[in-house]
């Protein structure tokens, strides 16, 4: 019975198929089990096969050249070769195939050494009719194969990066170094986030303030860098290489000339979120004496409204904010972190005065001249405890859940060597000055790292060891005695002693937490892993990039990390805008899915069974004076899944160069009795 | 089965995935492993793709043991598990309604480097074949 | 190879310098991966083949550098191709040789403790597929040579010297492990119960010398292992004073997948600080002991054997004082990393006190070398994991082009090869 | 199948120079080859009709038992033995009833 079983629904080829069909001795790996000779005398009797030939190796430069003069001299529109796995040979035959003028998707390769002559070798004749059919499943799809191109997308040559902290600027400045513009967009009057409120930088102990300003200096004089402070991303829509994106500026509300006798002016002041609420400042504000921009600018967000008076005169402040809309190829999200707040009452914080965090120290020791001693809430600090893993490291049924219902289980990875970096700038700067450092285990993972815990030993602070279950407690000391507080642990150091340690001051190594950008991860339709940091496409094969195409991962918005850490990260994000964009177009394989609009009528069971956000939408067509509702692809959302193909009911969706036709032909080649091979019902 | 006389064989039918099963098998080979050489191994995306009717099709046109291999929950390449899963449940149900015997069909997660299991699974099919016979026998066995 | 990708992808020409036969490096002979147990292959081997593939990349396998010059506004590299007595065009991968081969020899990628012959595909996942003649351990028989179908033997294979011009290099040189007998009181390399971690890789992947968890020393299946942390670094006598990072979390991994292969088995992993930082890690430390892992705090202050060979550790646990000996039937030490690039010849740059490639400024050019035009990435510049690692290969990239682009818009005559060497 | 001549001519001669640059080694891996035959005959002689488990083989033909199991690792790759089950705590070993050659 002669082979006739093609699904009558393929997409038809527009001229006659004429296939080629090249069977590999694969210098006798195949040859010595499977017959070549015969399947290609076989394969050859079948319909539209105008030639079958075997050759000790095809993928031999004169191989290629046979297949070659055939597409050239024969006419071949179709070619099907049997031989080693796709994986190793298919992109040199499709190249091939090319270079003979023939569309590279109209090429079929079968595997018929891994998946036969080499496990079949004890079964020459079984193996020998496998590679029949095999080969006839080949002719199969063959004929049904269409040439496609990949998927070209014109791509904006302009990356979006969101958050000008170190990541952000880093991210923002290798991207325009490989010619690509940029848009930075920071929501903040000033640019350099969170590093602009440390000491010194461990393990360099460098000044973090000159690392940001050759790193802002280097941003802001670049010619394809745009920045836009007091910003914020306030609609977007579109897809790789195309995102639309509406960007709200807020007024500075002071001009150049003005700006100081306005400063000087406002008399309204509001917690200092730079110094993490410890101080107050004015509603026109810099962030910290050498910020950048240089000119104050109006917290609108605290700003009473009331109009200033200035010289006699009264000057109102006004916020006109204006909307830049943009189109961007790529974004990197950069949107960075927020120390954790402790819960009032969490070791004494909020209650005990006594009690702060470590980026509250830092700020503190900011303040104090280089001679004075430390003091704090009036009183001179002789003794000092450092609680490390504060709002980390939490076990679930032991600490308190967090107000959505979650425990911080996660490390926040840099606490541990900040609060020792820490504890030996402290040493160094009063020496009379105890200090005791209250700890899990000591996590001090990173290059150069180790050194600072080992000096910190050498330099006697003193360590009490606690277990993540039975953590440390804090409580005011009673009235009258030397210190103010107690903070009270079972330390494993001394085989589980209780000790009370009387301090002047308790600081809080609080972890990282995610920054709250609910509405800029909806409007991207990102995801957040189970730590509420946004989740990356796969930690080891996409570590910066998320799921959805063109948008990427700089920082610390991803995870707690280290300047360094971050630093790499945005870079290697950065590397992704370039690889991205760097052509000007997006160029993605063609095995997308693909409406048949004819068949289609709109039931949108494709729609509910996609995975993938915004591959698929059923749109509104108007056609001889109706309104049909179609279901329409949009190839660059799609990762050819097929989840849609199976659901339709009218089979009007496929993969390109997968189709479910393809494979029905397939199974029945390799079901049918194939006349001339041993077994078959003749 | 390196048998003399030849008598024809029941098919079994591998949809593997490209990136899963698939590579699994070419691990095999690389290996130089042996298993039955009815086996026919063809790669997909992922087989959440198929209806349930492709199955029963292909059951009719001459298959007569299929096994889906998909790369599991654990595969970074993890396009469609659940989807695949239940669609396997459904076709199990098709299946019963024409009375062929489900344990023709099997799901089983392999990866580029299960040699053993991927061998597992086709001998465990073949054996299986062996006593459950043809398809087409068991359609044309009165109810 | 990732920043070779990330760098090619960018239309810069890349030639990729290996000194073993396959690419690959250490990841490719691991089982899974933390923290996601992904299947370890399934990741490299997608990786290696696009390398393979790509247009822009010239592999250059079995090759040494051998020096690097500077030469104008880059530098011309001196490559020694070692012979692999197989012609690389010829050869099909097919491993007929192999089989005929008749001696026997310990294969490192198994880590001594499986074999392949002299003349062999390194592993079955290599890249690319062509054999690779062992000429120390060949007594000419001309077996091989018979069986190969291709004529791809060529006894008469010479090392070849080339040179390669590079706008600029990467050093991407990996690292080592501690030696396993490094610290005598623990026996490694004595008792051949002691073994080190990327052993206990080799046995959990499904490609493993045995196909499953025996000990080394006589075939026995264990029921109890015991993990050293710090075994091979946070220690001054043995000049790491460094943490290896990694450590922590592959024991922890470990242990989860020996619960899995052997689940009669006991894991037992003594620490001093466990240092699981890392995004999920944490979790995965959680889930260990969940799943009955049980973790000591202690420290190890040697391993005996008794006459069974059974490894015997001496701990002093740190939350009672008491000192204890306990009786494993296998120990795994935890030993660290130590950097794989030897300062001698090849590449002259500056290392750091802990003899790793030094970056003068971490936290402003985290890939910069002491020396201009030539980076670093990976664990060549300090411990890392997989995943920061991959990373530091994107950012590696990324500094790589900006520095190319820079200096061919900055002025003089574009080179005419941008070829990124990573050695 | 090899279809380049053997000996003589140019190619002999290069053929000949190696084996004299490499004599040291040729020899070591004669001897290797040659210790290696015999304990794969003295093992593949036990294990031939009842399997055993490293330590029984061991004792046997009275070799360290770190060395049997390497050996059986390598044997088992090539397919020349293999597991057939579990003793206590060791596997069991035997001669592949078919072997590739």
């Amino acid at each position: 019975m002669p082979e006739r079983t093609i699904a009558g629904d393929g997409a038809a080829a527009p001229e006659p198929v004429r296939l080629g069909v090249y069977t590999c001795h694969c210098g006798g790996n195949i040859g010595h089990v499977v017959q070549c000779e015969r399947v290609a005398e076989i394969i050859g009797r079948m319909p539209d096969v105008v030639v079958a030939r075997t050759d000790p190796s095809f993928c031999s430069d004169a191989g290629q050249a046979i297949i070659e003069q055939d597409i050239k001299e024969l006419g071949i529109n179709r070619v099907v070769i049997g031989a080693c796995t796709p994986s190793l040979h298919e992109q040199t035959f499709r190249n091939a195939v090319t270079r003979a003028g023939l569309n590279p998707y109209l090429y079929q390769h079968v595997g018929i050494r891994e998946q036969d002559s080499w496990v079949h070798s004890k079964d020459p004749e079984g193996a020998t009719e496998k590679a029949v059919h095999l080969m006839a499943a080949g002719v199969a799809k063959a004929r049904l194969l269409t040439p496609l191109e990949p998927i070209r997308l014109s791509a904006e040559k302009r990356a979006l990066v969101i958050g000008a902290g170190i990541a952000g600027l880093r991210c923002a400045l290798d991207v325009a170094r490989q010619g690509i513009r940029v848009t930075l967009v920071e929501k903040s009057p000033f640019l350099g986030g969170r590093v602009a409120q440390l000491g010194s930088v461990f393990p360099t102990d460098e000044d973090p303030l000159r690392l940001l300003h050759e790193l802002i200096h280097a941003v802001t004089a670049h010619p394809s860098i745009t920045v836009l402070t007091q910003s914020e991303v306030t609609g977007l829509s579109g897809y790789v290489g195309n995102f639309n994106v509406h960007v709200t500026q807020h007024s500075r509300g002071v001009e150049k000339d003005t700006a100081e006798e306005l400063l000087a002016a406002c008399t309204q002041t509001t917690p200092d979120e730079f110094d993490y609420g410890l101080t107050q400042r004015k509603v026109i504000y810099r962030s910290y004496p050498d910020s950048y921009p240089a000119i104050p600018a109006v917290d609108w967000e605290h700003h009473d409204g009331r109009p200033l008076q200035v010289g006699g005169r009264s000057v109102e402040l006004r916020d006109e904010p204006r909307i830049y809309e943009l189109t961007a190829g790529a974004i990197a999200l950069a949107t960075g972190f927020d120390p954790y707040e402790p819960r009032h009452g969490e070791y004494g914080y909020g209650e005990i005065p006594e009690v702060v965090t470590l980026p509250q120290l830092i700020r503190i020791l900011a303040r104090v001249r280089e001679g004075e001693p430390l003091t704090w809430n009036g009183h001179p600090i002789r003794a000092m405890a450092l609680i490390h893993c504060v709002g980390s490291r939490e076990l679930d049924g032991v600490q308190k859940p967090h107000a959505d219902g979650q425990v911080n289980s996660y490390c926040s990875r840099v606490c541990c060597t900040a609060s020792l970096h820490a504890a030996v700038t402290l040493r160094q700067r009063f020496p009379d000055l105890d200090i005791y450092d209250l700890y899990q285990d000591i996590r001090t993972y990173g290059r150069g790292h180790e050194e600072i815990y080992r000096h910190a030993r050498t330099s006697m602070v003193r360590f009490l060891r606690y277990h993540g279950d039975q953590r440390p407690e804090v409580v005011a000391a009673p009235a009258g005695d030397l210190h103010p507080v107690v903070v009270r642990v079972k330390d494993s150091l001394t085989y589980g002693e209780e000790i009370d340690v009387p301090v002047d001051l308790v600081a809080l190594a609080v972890g990282m937490m995610p920054r709250q950008i609910d509405d800029l991860a909806n409007m991207l339709k990102v995801s957040r892993g189970a730590d509420r940091f946004l989740l990356e496409a796969h930690p080891k094969l996409r570590p910066v990039e998320m799921a959805v195409r063109g948008i990427v991962l700089a920082g610390t918005a991803q995870g707690p990390m280290n300047i360094q850490e971050s630093l790499s990260a945005a870079s290697a994000a950065a590397a992704k805008v370039a690889v991205l964009l760097g052509q000007g177009q997006v160029e993605l394989p063609p095995f997308v899915a693909c409406v048949n609009t004819a068949k289609c009528d709109g039931t949108g069971a494709c729609v509910q069974a996609c995975r993938e956000k915004g591959a698929i939408t059923l749109q509104t067509f108007n056609e001889d004076g109706g309104e049909l509702r179609r279901a329409v692809v949009t190839p660059a959302n799609c990762t050819g899944c097929g989840a849609c193909v199976g659901v339709c009911p009218n089979r009007a969706i496929d993969v390109q160069a997968w189709t479910l036709a393809q494979y029905e032909a397939m199974v029945d080649a390799i079901g049918a009795d194939i006349p001339g091979v041993a077994g078959a019902d003749e | 089965m390196a048998e003399n006389d030849r008598t024809k064989q029941p098919k079994i039918l591998v949809l593997a995935t490209l990136a899963g099963g698939y590579a699994g098998a070419d691990s095999a080979g690389q290996a130089h492993a042996d298993y039955p050489a009815n086996t026919y191994v063809l790669p997909v995306m992922c087989p959440v793709m198929f209806p349930p009717q492709f199955f029963l099709r292909a059951f009719t046109r001459g298959i007569d043991g299929i096994i889906v291999m998909y790369s599991g929950t654990d595969s970074p390449y993890n396009v469609e598990a659940d989807g695949t899963a239940a669609l396997i449940d459904r076709t199990y149900s098709l299946m019963k309604e024409h009375r062929i015997d489900t344990r023709r069909l099997r799901l089983a997660a392999i990866c580029t480097v299960c040699v053993k299991p991927f061998l597992k699974e086709v001998t465990q099919m073949a054996e299986l074949l062996k006593g459950l016979g043809f398809v087409k026998d068991e359609l044309a066995a009165p109810a | 190879m990732q920043a070779a990708l990330d760098l090619a992808d960018q239309g810069f020409q890349v030639a990729l310098v290996e000194r073993e036969p396959s690419i690959g490096g250490k990841m490719i002979t691991l089982s899974k991966v933390f923290p996601t147990l992904d299947c370890c292959s399934c990741i490299t081997t997608p990786k290696m083949s696009a390398v393979a593939h790509h247009p822009k990349i010239r592999l250059l396998t079995y090759c040494e550098l051998q020096s690097v010059a500077d030469e104008g506004p880059g530098f011309r590299a001196t490559v020694l191709q070692k012979p692999r007595y197989v012609d690389a065009h010829k050869c099909t991968g097919c491993r007929e040789c192999e089989y005929a081969c008749p001696v026997t020899v310990s294969s490192p990628f198994d880590r001594g403790l499986g074999a392949y012959r002299a003349i062999r595909v390194p592993f079955s996942t290599a890249v690319p597929q062509i054999a690779v003649l062992d000429i120390d351990n060949c007594f000419l028989c001309g077996k091989c040579e018979k069986a190969c179908s291709a004529g791809a033997v060529d006894l008469l294979q010479q090392p070849e010297t080339f040179e390669i011009a590079a706008a600029t290099i990467v050093m991407a040189s990996g690292f080592d492990l501690t030696p396993v007998g490094a610290k005598k009181e623990f026996g490694g390399g004595v008792f051949r119960n002691v073994i080190d971690p990327l052993m206990m890789e080799r046995f959990l992947a499904p490609t493993g010398p045995y196909g499953r968890v025996l000990r080394p020393g006589d075939g026995k299946e264990p029921t109890s292992i015991a993990y050293v942390q710090c075994a091979g670094s946070r220690d001054q006598t043995l000049g790491v004073e460094y943490c290896s990072r990694v450590c922590c979390m592959y024991a922890v991994k470990q242990a989860m997948l020996i619960s899995g292969a052997l689940p009669m088995a006991e894991v037992t992993i003594y620490y001093m600080d466990i240092r699981t930082f890392g995004k999920g890690y944490e979790q995965f430390y959680q889930n260990a002991q969940a799943m009955g892992v049980e973790f000591v705090r202690g420290k190890v202050a040697s391993i005996h054997e008794d006459a069974e060979k059974n490894p015997i550790v001496k701990v002093e646990l740190t939350d009672d004082g008491r000192i204890v000996e306990r009786t494993h039937d296998l120990v795994v030490l935890s030993l660290g990393m130590l950097p794989a690039y030897q300062s001698r010849g090849a590449v002259d740059l500056p290392l750091g006190n802990d003899h790793f490639v030094a970056v003068p400024a971490p936290n402003a050019s985290p890939c910069a070398t002491g020396r201009s035009g030539i980076f670093v990435t990976g664990t060549a510049m300090g411990p890392m994991d997989i995943v920061d690692s991959i990373v530091s290969a994107g950012a590696v990239a990324a500094a790589v082009s900006a520095y190319i682009r820079e200096r061919q818009d900055g002025r003089t005559a574009p080179h005419d090869q941008q070829e990124a060497l990573r050695a | 199948m090899s279809t380049t001549k053997r000996e003589g001519g140019p190619r002999g001669e290069a053929l000949r120079s190696l084996r004299e640059a490499h004599g040291a080694t040729v020899k070591r891996a004669q001897a290797l080859f040659r210790e290696q035959r015999q304990m794969q005959q003295s093992i593949c002689q036990f294990i031939r009709d009842t399997p055993k488990t490293v330590p029984q083989i061991a004792a046997e033909i009275g070799k360290p038992a770190h060395e049997v199991l390497w050996f059986m690792a390598a044997l088992k790759k090539y397919g020349i033995v293999m597991e057939t089950g579990m003793c206590g705590d060791y596997p069991l070993y035997q001669r592949s009833q078919e072997t590739r050659e």
